[in-house]
């Protein structure tokens, strides 16, 4: 069975992925599970400089859940690319950079750097983070902004084969109108969802649980969400849209297929069960053969409404 | 490290509220030392969906077992509790790196409170051994609980010492009170695990000491993924820098920690 | 202790309320614990005409809650108040109406037809229903809507003491900007949150598990977002707030007192445990006095941020 | 009804993935009548959230136990799989209308299909105990099975049949085939539960049959409150309108409810 799927003309081997800020680089991962046979790998954020991240206490457990203020910890680019990037290219997996920014400027400095280095498959540009001050979320929620800057990013970057996929937040009145910008800024493909904001209030210490206040809700409790999203925008933009929020089984993965999600990312779900991802993998093939499709694509097809 | 579906061979209360579960740990895995944890699953479904992180507290390689000591606090350790022998249990370990040997000449001082007995149990008793073969000086134990009731019915190596809040069994006072007056020819080297108080005690008791630039804390943090993925754990340090608990610790040189930060 | 709470010039007996279309009209949990120990009862929506609902299935299970798309069911105007009113009047506690229509004037006719009858405590207006097609969701993530609306129905009111409570939906950008809209409208409270879109896909039929597709998402998997929602709106209004969405406890209540709410509801984890609400009642004197707070109100003071 | 947590005193496999449950029915509550359902919370979070519906097959007034015989299908019934006496269970019942009597003169048949059958068993050892005292016919129990493999190891009331597809016992064709070719002396009375496909060809025949303008079929929908208040539960009625599956029915004239939307 076939499972390659084409993103914005990047052929990935599978369309299972591991979701940015779930998995680190890579390597942490590896005594668990054969990380190489994953789709893609999507990095946790890289902004122009390192980022210590938010105060501590980062996360919260929540109904099928978890709230996470991380805060876009990481190494900065310089660092990334020295520190990290040797061990990543190694991987047979496609590498693809969550990229994240303060302002618009900052998201572009990341990309025309990345285009100068190779091993690198794609572009996720997070554009819906609700766990910083400047960028992120207020980014995301713009429709000009959304549009301005996927063009901007389009516009500097040298390798057309890497695709730029614009990940949508579900914090919005309407998430299509964003794909549909982020469609019409040049995207190759949307991923979607991000977490919801959401709070927890430790009752005993009478103050949010998350030194930041709120954080982003993950998990299954929005696996709803995130399969409503991907409905929505599926019936709302032309290019692929890659599908996530609290997958964590072959059924769940294909909620997202049948939605109309071309791939998938598996994020809180790995804290529970890490080989889950490949449980999911597993799983497609014969699921493919037992309804007679020749392609993940086709799933989508199958849909009656 | 590794995920596997474990069985409980036994669930046993060793004082009120706490317990202490044993389960099979494959001869296959590497043998978990002293500080280091792991992480199990609680509940069948994703309520609640984050694994749960229990230091080790014994390994017992002829048996083919592993232990922890566990306070039920919670919904997971609520759950915890109610395992019976034969229950499955999923597991995911071992995990951090454990505490490094004492100095050569210091007396290794260990210090638990609460949910640290555990760590600091495992940690005796392999000092112990040690000591017995020449590797290090002979280790004190030092437990501190608020009444006499709290102290655990466990088997406690020579020489421990048990403080009490109320004075009704052992030393009156608090352990950091009782390694201050603590008289002794050999320097103390400290190793500690609990409440964050009584953590930044000891590091202002181990700072006023000129002699001791470092001692082991094994800390505690909320965790996700347990493994240095998610940068949810990670514990605030003097130097204004943050290192995850589950990857780069749990067991820190606590003169570094900032522990007015991580009280916060 | 007093557990009296105010809002919008009407005492409710204590803050304890039970959530809009969970509950009935009333009589459905009558034998399963003493009802007018509440301190209200937000009656299912009622619209002008009777609404036999939407198709089966009308229910899913999501990860710690629940779809539900029943489509604002309702025996109408008229049978309301010869049928259900009777027994809904003999009730010690405030009976609050959910009103929801398809255009403003259908809200309307709801409210001046309930002003002429007895028995009322206040009106709920119903502007964030997921499960509609005209009305409801729609109306309520409009700002200039939102604000028109209550101000018509704040002009038609004859009975002041019967508050004008604004129901927000979560399902928006910025529901800060909704709620500051409500009040300047005229609304005497708000109440939020309803629920989240979502969808569950059936993967064996390969269609949604909902007759109508997507659905409203509750339960303890949208609480996170509920605290948030009301943390935020109590730092834009003046009015109180009544907050709901996964409480199921005195825990979880707690949390939304201390984010802002003055009164609570509870819905989805009644049909887990119908019996939580006089729990949570229960406890809520005890924990005052322990705080050494005299009023439920004060509880929003202690909240450290 | 009341909401209480009971007991279970027995779990029992009656089939490959069929099980009976038995728990404890306090001699407080009123007896559950065959047709009436209760509903359990299935696990201890809130995963799955909603309770789950399961028909009596069974009460003991002696015992003081209840009992249904439930299909293991997904992660609520796999839950209820793993309970082992003297596990605390979380039941809100009885709920529901029950089965009415049958017409004199008529001979209830009750049909059964695959989770059908806890409830039909319920109401064939009732009907055969009212028959003995002379107050309706004698009736007869059919159930229907794709194999011999997956027919129950239950008692069954005399004059039971069984029908198989494969033929590998009992009669060879489906439930609703014995009945097309029954000859019987008396009216037939139908009573029904099992898939909506049989439900509708059981409909069908009573709609051909002049003398039967009327039968009983137990419902099943979805459910979440249980006890009539969320309107979530209903089911369509071929006059275009809706009731209750919880608290209007589950049991419904056969002849009224709308099966083609039903099974849509
Ligand atoms: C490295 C490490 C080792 C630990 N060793 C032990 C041990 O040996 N024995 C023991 O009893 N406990 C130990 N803990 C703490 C233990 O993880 C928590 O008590 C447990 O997770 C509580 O779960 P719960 O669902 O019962 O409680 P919850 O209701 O979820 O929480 C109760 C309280 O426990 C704390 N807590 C909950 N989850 C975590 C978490 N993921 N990380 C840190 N703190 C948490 C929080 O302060 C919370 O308020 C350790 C924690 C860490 C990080
Ligand atoms: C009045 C009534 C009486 C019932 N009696 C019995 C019985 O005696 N024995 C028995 O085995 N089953 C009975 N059922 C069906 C039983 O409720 C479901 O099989 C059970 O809820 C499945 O739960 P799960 O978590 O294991 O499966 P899930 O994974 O949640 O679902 C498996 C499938 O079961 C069905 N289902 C799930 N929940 C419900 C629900 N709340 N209502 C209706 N169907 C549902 C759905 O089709 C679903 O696809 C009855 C249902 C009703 C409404
Ligand atoms: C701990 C954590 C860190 C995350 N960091 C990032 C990030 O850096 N960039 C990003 O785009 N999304 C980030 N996310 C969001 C996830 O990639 C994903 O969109 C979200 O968690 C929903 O998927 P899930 O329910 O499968 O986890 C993070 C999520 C978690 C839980
Ligand atoms: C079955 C069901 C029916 C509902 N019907 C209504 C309604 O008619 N009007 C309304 O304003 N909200 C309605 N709601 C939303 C609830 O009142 C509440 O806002 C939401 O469920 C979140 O609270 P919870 O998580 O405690 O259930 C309904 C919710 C459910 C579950
Ligand atoms: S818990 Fe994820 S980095 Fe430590
Ligand atoms: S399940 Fe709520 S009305 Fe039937």
């Amino acid at each position: 069975m076939d499972l390659r799927v084409n993103i914005g003309g990047l052929t990935l081997a599978n369309p299972v992925g591991v979701a940015s800020g779930t998995f680190g680089y890579g390597d942490e991962y590896a005594g668990l599970f054969d990380i190489d046979r994953l789709g893609a790998l999507y990095t946790k954020a890289v902004t122009p400089e390192a980022r210590a991240g938010n105060r501590t206490p980062r996360l919260a457990d929540t109904p099928a859940g978890m709230l996470n203020s991380i805060g876009l910890a990481n190494p900065g680019l310089d660092s990334f690319i020295t520190d990290k990037l040797p061990a990543l290219r190694q991987r047979r997996c496609a590498v693809i950079v969550n990229v994240a920014g303060t302002c618009p400027e900052e998201y572009q400095a990341v990309v025309e750097r990345l285009e100068t280095v190779e091993g690198l498959a794609g572009y996720e540009i997070n554009i819906s983070c609700p766990n910083v001050k400047a960028g992120g979320l207020a980014l995301g929620t713009d429709l000009k902004l959304v549009e301005s800057l996927t063009r901007r990013l389009r516009d500097c970057r040298q390798r057309p084969e890497r695709p730029l996929i614009v990940k949508l937040s579900p914090n919005v009145t309407d998430i299509a109108e964003i794909a549909r910008a982020a469609e019409a800024g040049g995207a190759d493909a949307v991923s979607c969802i991000n977490t919801l904001v959401g709070m927890v209030i430790d009752v005993q210490k009478q103050r949010p649980v998350l030194a930041m206040g709120t954080g982003g809700l993950s998990g299954p409790a929005i696996r709803p969400v995130g399969v409503a999203c991907v409905y929505k925008v599926s019936r709302a933009v032309g290019i692929p849209i890659i599908g996530l929020g609290g997958i964590g089984c072959l059924d769940d993965a294909l909620q997202y297929f049948l939605a109309g999600a071309s791939a998938i990312q598996i994020g809180t779900a790995l804290f529970r069960r890490p080989e889950c991802a490949l449980e999911i993998l597993d799983g497609l093939a014969p699921w493919l053969e037992a309804n007679h499709l020749s392609s993940v694509t086709e799933i989508k097809r199958l849909l009656k409404v | 490290m590794k995920r596997f579906d474990s069985t409980v061979t036994e669930l046993q209360p060793v004082a009120s509220d706490y317990f202490r579960i044993t389960f099979q740990w494959p001869v296959t895995l590497p043998l978990p030392q002293p500080g280091c944890f792991l992480t199990v699953s609680a509940g069948s479904g994703f309520d609640p969906a984050l694994r749960r992180p229990f230091a080790f507290s014994d390994v017992d390689p002829a048996r083919g077992t592993a232990a922890f000591i566990f306070q039920r606090r919670g919904r997971g350790t609520a759950w915890l509790a109610e395992r019976r022998p034969g229950d499955s249990l999923d597991v995911l370990g071992p995990l951090g790196a454990g505490f490094r040997a004492p100095p050569s000449g210091a007396r290794p001082v260990l210090v638990a409170g609460g949910i640290g007995l555990g760590p600091m149990l495992f940690l005796a008793r392999q000092l112990h051994q040690t000591a017995a073969a020449g590797r290090n000086e002979v280790p004190i134990l030092v437990l501190g609980y608020r009444s006499a009731s709290q102290a655990p019915s466990v088997d406690l190596p020579p020489g421990s010492v048990i403080c009490t809040d109320d004075g009704m069994r052992g030393f009156h006072g608090s352990a950091v009170a009782y390694l201050d007056q603590l008289a002794d020819a050999l320097p103390p080297y400290y190793y500690a695990c609990g409440p964050v108080a009584m953590m930044a005690a000891i590091d202002r008791l181990a700072a006023a000491r000129a002699g001791q630039a470092d001692w082991q804390a094994a800390t505690e943090q909320w965790m996700a993924c347990g493994v240095g993925a998610c940068q949810g754990c990670v514990i605030p340090f003097k130097d204004g820098g943050f290192k995850r608990c589950c990857a780069d610790g749990p067991v820190f040189n606590g003169r570094m920690v900032d522990w007015v930060g991580l009280q916060e």
